[in-house]
């Protein structure tokens, strides 16, 4: 009897398989939207879950609220209603092929995403066979666009963000020796570490690099490493969660110089947990708060007035320049659709090099490879009194 | 049903699966979600199959599996990715140690289609080979343990080599941490389908030869397989070894499939996960096994996405159907399974016996008071 | 001296952590043969009950919370997915605690919605900063292997000298005939469940209250370890959990300490296999032969 | 058709400070029945498993066939534990595992029956033809080893027509009833192609119609195969109508061997079953 009800579940799942496959088979046509317009769809492939979840939810929220700024967009002569596909692509690559495939199966017209590079890239190879264009948003490694002519991205890249960090180390902080610290299996980290590594080597600075196994919580040892290291700061470009761990273990220890860290660490999150102690924690990232008070004025009010937004933003309404560049990045993708005419992939692909935008955090325009043009980063420091960042400075690479 | 009949059965199912994935390769373009969810259910399916062959038929409780996978998976990135494109990939690694692509080599010799294939084909068993290879060293110390202490070495194993391949001294072969890609991957469902039918063919016949009965022997009762002159240690090594050479061939169309390698997916999660795909096929089927595997991959990668984002079945939720809803409803499931179906879909029973299962189900459903007789 | 101090008291402190963890274990395989893969997961539970219990609750109202939900949990999930397989193969047995352990971590990320939880109100005194032979650390560190072995002696003291530690004993050493002479068995694998819930509790009361925030996985690395460590020490064996997991803490902060960072989750490991297959009874575990 | 088949020289097992087997000899020649008796506890089934391989004496030699195939001598541990006697005598280690033995040409059965639980009876008896099969694993799955499989088949379904069970072949070996069980559990051990059969309390648990049934069978198949049997067996019917020497074996120690007649009249054999005073 159990063997048949277990048989029974099969035929039901089976059936409901089938069912699937009848509902969502189709090529999407443009819809009419509720309101009768038509509908032209956004693809947004982000992490939702895993490591870079909160990261991928605050770069969801910038979408989510340009995308009630701006509900519409005028394609050819008519108006088109804006819907967000959302995916979770689950911040791993094995499961980016088939979240990419999920969102080129609801026939979205252009993506955005993914917050971190690894993902991005194994989508990328969906998104290159089915001819649909991908806007990264902060996917920093070179290679997201280096690898397809379909991925264009409006933040900075590593090879700029690493040696900004490292010039900010050598002449801004005035420290020779550095400790790097990496998650081992990250490539972001890794990459970050490895460009930061190259461009202090050579202004004349000595590197001391190690590495920790995913799932580590605590760091006491390291801190003591690159104290007997004798290193005046650490760069330690890793996830926020690792971040958060690493501040912690630096107060106990006692860590003097500087913790560095990279747009990963721009998270409310980071800023909070330095709070009441002796630590200083400068990051580099794509927008500082206060950059446009019109902007941030309207979407605090709009977190605020919407639960869910702002626990998806960590509890508070502190706008992190991921969502910034989520609201840049929908805007751009609607420049591409007024350029090319069309709700087509293929339009919009081929009209998105020659679009420019004026977004919150500053010009965007893309060069040959498909990659913002961007010679400047925020550095901002934690206040450790309110949680807050503190604008520092604007770097770029002398 | 004759024996006649459940072997023409047999053979119009696999006929029908074969005709279904070339239709699926004419009518749907390679980036369909369908053809991606079909690829990454005959990947898990071999190697749900190749652990069922350990796990299920010969009783050793191994967790290794990720472990093989990886190597496979790295010995195929490895070997094919093209040579112009290696100082892409191994950016911090000045274009890496390996200076030659094995399509490349048969390209030059057997003409570009059929090079590649042959190349591709070719990494595949290297990285296979390379799985048995490491089963076969470690298999020395590590088969001598009992049940659960095998299951515990073997995962601390896959978790070693896990930490060996994103070491950065092993970088110009490895890239270490960072991602191997670029590299050629079939883009249809036929090349995956006819692969790892291939495969599961030969554990079929493996498992249903004189070697494959004294596997079975050696998981119901050791010590009478050993008094009858079956040579444990040989047995379970090679048991082992044959396991993780499918393992090694499932991780590098695993590769093929992700499009990227990392070492970070090969984690014991994914040993969990293709385990629990057994136990809900049924330890001991294989035809189970690779019914499960559609099963888990089918709902958890389209038809259920539904349950995380808020609308299922035309039921729109959002306060339910939120993020995290559909693994745990599929947890519940397996837990549901694991206690009180412990047999899983199939129990022993294989492709073959389907029909009769399905008749006698009926059967019992028509005459529910008769039932528990005749299930005995 | 001075430069390896700082390892050393690390060391200690993360080796108290693990052999809290440990012991529970330990306890459930001297008893059912059992690997019960869910410990780990029952630790991040007591963590993430801390994290929800404290926000919302004072301290003195929080705490006996948290460990009387943890040991809730044990004993419910001894209940329902062990006891019923009872006599069903081992496997089955360790394939339901894989299962639960996928269930809980599942369960976790849908309600914490797959984003680690910060621990917003750290325990007060423990937390706070203080100097040892010059370090700066948290008194956490000192007060971990203290509390261990308090709790380490009166649970030998309770295995040794009440009857329900003598009950447990001859569960362990003859499931089936201390079955036979009167044993209560479902309650005394109840206790077990129970003893090991609340020692976990205990720990990840003292983990989580060093970090910032508990995640679905967080419960994962520390669990594997403690295995190890009850592996190491023979597992089956209290004195043994507990030494084996000091000295997989203390070699695993050296490790750090001497560069090899990459691999110093791989040496436990390695550890483990070397240990399996020289000596796999570990240091102080019993031998037991197969009867023919 | 005399010769000897089996000699067990100076065994002692002990485990820890225990010694269960305390330094046996015995000698058995071909085609004969030979049976070990003893109370419960005596080291009857230790003896068995230091013949087969599954433990390791402490020490002491096996001959089989006149060729050594056992040896070992107290080290390690044992060194200072050791209370048995002749320990400077076997200085090579030779310790086979079971199913090496087993290809030798001994099979055995088991006190509590081991069959194959989740195979049918045809093929519990076709997995022990296992061990004399020459394919290896990729010729055996790509069946090239056809005619070899297909004679393996042959004999079983002869041997199953033998013992009797050709009838329920297709069951599995559980659902069978007990005395049929045992007798399955012989035939699988005959299907190793054994010159020697040792056979662990065949009888135990049988009544004495199916015991006498028993007796007859050994008897058959012993003449039918060739074969020398040795066995450890309660039931003294069966034991005194079967057997051409015996074995006594007491506290791990041999108290005496002989004929049925010798045996049945012998005053230690007596007290030993029956038990004597500790002053008497």
């Amino acid at each position: 009897m159990k063997k048949f009800s277990a048989l029974m579940l099969t035929l039901a799942l089976t059936a409901g398989l089938l069912a699937g496959c009848g509902g969502s088979g189709e090529e999407a046509a443009p819809e009419s939207g509720e309101s009768g317009a038509k509908v032209v769809k956004i693809g947004v492939y982000e992490p939702q879950t895993g490591d870079n979840g909160p990261g991928g939810k605050q770069e969801i929220l910038g979408m989510q609220y340009a995308n009630s700024v701006q509900p519409t967009v005028e394609i050819a002569g008519e108006t088109y209603e804006v819907q967000l596909e959302i995916v979770d692509n689950r911040t791993t690559p094995e499961n980016g092929p088939s979240a990419a495939a999920e969102l080129v199966n609801r026939g979205v017209s252009v993506v955005l995403g993914s917050y971190g590079s690894g993902v991005s890239v194994a989508g990328g190879q969906v998104f290159e066979e089915a001819g649909v264009p991908a806007i990264g948003v902060t996917c920093t490694n070179p290679q997201v666009t280096s690898d397809y002519d379909c991925y264009f991205r409006i933040c900075f890249t590593d090879p700029f963000q690493g040696p900004a960090l490292a010039s900010y180390a050598y002449d801004g902080l005035g420290v020779t020796t550095a400790y790097t610290l990496a998650m081992l299996g990250s490539d972001y980290d890794q990459g970050l570490v490895h460009y930061f590594t190259e461009a202090f080597e050579a202004l004349g600075g000595t590197v001391i690099s190690e590495d920790f196994p995913e799932g580590s919580a605590n760091f006491v040892s390291y801190i003591n490493n690159a104290k007997s290291a004798g290193a005046g700061v650490i760069f330690a470009p890793v996830s926020t969660n690792y971040a958060q761990l690493i501040i912690e273990a630096a107060s106990a220890q006692g860590f003097e110089g500087s913790l560095l860290g990279s747009d990963t660490w721009d998270n409310n999150k980071v800023a909070e947990s330095a709070v009441g102690k002796d630590v200083s924690v400068e990051v580099t990232t794509f927008y500082q708060e206060g950059g446009d008070p019109e902007f941030d004025a309207g979407i605090k009010e709009w977190i605020n007035a919407n639960p869910d937004a702002k626990t998806n933003n960590g509890g508070n309404d502190m706008v992190a320049a991921v969502t910034v560049m989520g609201y840049d990045a929908y805007f751009t993708a609607l420049e591409a659709l007024k350029a090319a005419g069309s709700t087509d992939p293929q339009a919009v692909m081929e009209a998105l090099p020659s679009v420019t935008y004026e977004g919150v955090s500053g010009h965007i325009e893309f060069d040959d490879i498909g990659d913002a043009k961007r010679d400047q980063a925020y550095i901002k420091t934690a206040n450790t009194e309110t949680g807050a960042w503190d604008f520092v400075k604007v770097q770029g690479v002398e | 049903m004759t024996k006649r009949n459940k072997t023409l059965f047999t053979a119009v199912v696999l006929a029908a699966a074969l005709a279904a994935s070339l239709l699926v390769d004419c009518f749907l373009p390679s980036y369909h979600i369908a053809v991606q969810v079909i690829q990454k259910a005959t990947v898990y399916a071999l190697v749900a199959v190749s652990m069922n062959l350990l796990n299920g038929f010969t009783g050793l409780f191994s967790l290794g599996q990720a472990g093989f996978m990886l190597l496979g998976a790295y010995a195929y990135g490895v070997l094919t990715i093209p040579v112009d494109k290696r100082a892409s990939v191994y950016q911090y690694f000045d274009g890496g140690a390996i200076h030659f692509s094995v399509p490349e080599i048969f390209s030059g010799v057997l003409g570009e289609t059929v090079g590649t294939t042959v190349g591709m084909l070719a990494a595949l068993l290297v990285g296979g080979l390379l799985a048995a290879l490491m089963a076969y060293l470690i298999g020395l110390p590590v088969l001598r343990l009992k049940s659960d202490y095998l299951a515990i070495a073997t995962l601390g194993f896959a978790e070693i080599l896990r930490a060996f391949f994103q070491w950065n001294a092993l970088g110009p072969i490895t890239n270490g941490s960072n991602l191997l890609k670029s590299y050629p991957a079939f883009s249809h469902v036929t090349p995956y389908v006819v692969l790892a039918g291939v495969m599961i063919a030969f554990i079929v016949l493996l498992i249903n030869s004189t070697y494959g009965r004294a596997f079975k022997a050696i998981r119901d009762d050791e010590v009478a397989a050993e008094a009858m002159g079956i040579n444990l240690a040989r047995h379970k090594r090679m048991a082992f070894v044959i396991s993780s050479f499918f393992a090694g061939i499932g991780g590098g169309m695993m590769a093929m499939y992700m499009g990227t390698i990392a070492a970070a997916p090969f984690k014991s999660s994914l040993t969990y996960e293709i385990l629990l795909i057994v136990v809900i096929g049924g330890i001991g089927s294989i035809t189970g096994s690779v019914l499960a595997s559609f099963l888990y991959i089918f709902s958890s990668e389209w038809l259920l996405r539904g349950l995380d984002a808020g609308t299922f079945l035309g039921i729109n939720a959002p306060g339910i159907f939120k993020n995290g809803f559909r693994m745990a409803v599929f947890s519940v499931i397996i837990m549901v399974i694991v206690l009180f179906f412990r047999r899983g879909l199939m129990g022993d029973k294989e492709l073959p016996d389907l029909p009769d299962m399905l008749r006698n189900g009926i059967r019992k459903l028509r005459a529910p008071g008769r039932g528990k007789e005749a299930g005995k | 001296m001075q430069e390896i101090l700082p390892y050393l008291i690390n060391g200690v402190s993360v080796g108290g952590q693990y052999a809290l963890i440990a012991i529970g274990y330990t306890l459930v395989y001297g008893i059912l043969r059992l690997i019960n893969f869910a410990h780990g997961d029952v630790f991040m539970v007591a963590g993430l009950v801390m994290v929800y219990t404290t926000t919302a609750l004072p301290m003195y109202a929080a705490l006996p919370l948290v460990l009387i939900a943890t040991v809730a949990l044990g004993f419910v999930i001894e209940r329902v997915a062990y006891k019923p397989l009872r006599t069903a193969p081992r496997m089955s047995l360790m394939i339901s605690a894989i299962g639960v352990s996928y269930l809980i971590q599942n369960l976790a990320f849908y309600i914490t919605g797959g984003v680690p939880q910060p621990v917003t109100v750290p325990i007060p005194w423990i937390s706070e900063n203080v100097l040892l032979f010059g370090q700066s650390t948290k008194r956490v560190t000192l007060v971990t292997p203290v509390l261990t072995l308090l709790l380490v002696v009166g649970l030998v003291y309770l295995i040794n000298h009440t009857r329900m530690g003598m009950a447990m004993r001859a569960a362990a050493k003859d499931f089936e005939t201390a079955q036979l002479m009167g044993v209560k068995i479902n309650a005394v694998i109840s206790v077990t469940f129970v003893i090991g819930s609340f020692l976990a509790a205990v720990g990840a009361l003292l983990y989580f209250t060093n970090y910032p925030s508990v995640g679905i996985t967080s419960g994962a690395m520390p669990g594997l370890k403690a295995f190890v460590a009850a592996v190491f020490g023979g597992i089956g064996s209290i004195p043994g959990a507990v030494v084996g997991a000091f000295i997989i803490g203390l070699c695993e902060e050296l490790i750090k300490g001497l560069g090899y960072t990459t691999f110093s989750d791989a040496f436990t490991f390695a550890l483990l296999i070397v240990v399996l297959c020289v000596r796999p009874t570990g240091l102080f575990g019993e031998k037991v032969t197969d009867k023919v | 058709m005399s010769g000897q088949i089996l000699k067990v020289e100076n065994a002692t097992m002990q485990f820890g400070g225990v010694v269960a087997v305390d330094n046996l000899n015995l000698e058995i020649n071909q085609g004969e029945i030979v049976a070990l008796i003893g109370p419960n506890g005596a080291g009857k089934t230790t003896a068995f498993n230091v013949v087969t391989g599954v433990y390791q004496p402490t020490n002491g030699a096996v001959w089989f066939r006149e060729q050594k195939i056992i040896e070992n001598h107290p080290h390690g541990k044992m060194k200072k534990l050791y209370k048995g006697q002749h320990a400077g005598e076997y200085p090579q280690v030779l310790a086979p595992t079971p199913d090496k033995i087993t290809k030798l040409g001994m099979a055995r059965t088991f006190q509590n029956i081991r069959l194959w639980k989740s195979q049918t009876v045809f093929d519990n008896v076709l997995i022990a033809k296992h061990c004399r099969s020459t394919s290896n694993f990729l010729s055996a799955a790509f069946r090239l080893n056809r005619r070899e499989e297909a004679e393996q088949r042959r004999s079983v379904e002869a041997l199953l027509e033998t013992v009797g069970l050709a009838d329920v072949k297709d069951e599995l070996a559980t659902s069978l009833p007990y005395g049929k069980q045992r007798r399955l559990e012989i035939a699988r051990a005959l299907a190793a192609e054994p010159e020697l059969l040792l056979l662990d309390e065949p009888a135990a648990g049988m009544n004495p119609q199916e015991t006498d049934e028993l007796t007859a069978f050994i008897g058959q198949i012993r003449d039918q195969f060739h074969l020398t049997v040795f066995l450890i067996e309660h039931h003294m019917n069966l034991v005194m109508g079967i057997s051409d020497r015996i074995y006594v074996l007491d506290f791990g120690k041999l108290i005496a061997q002989g004929t049925p007649a010798e045996i049945q009249n012998n005053k230690r054999v007596i007290d030993a079953y029956l038990g004597v005073a500790e002053d008497a």
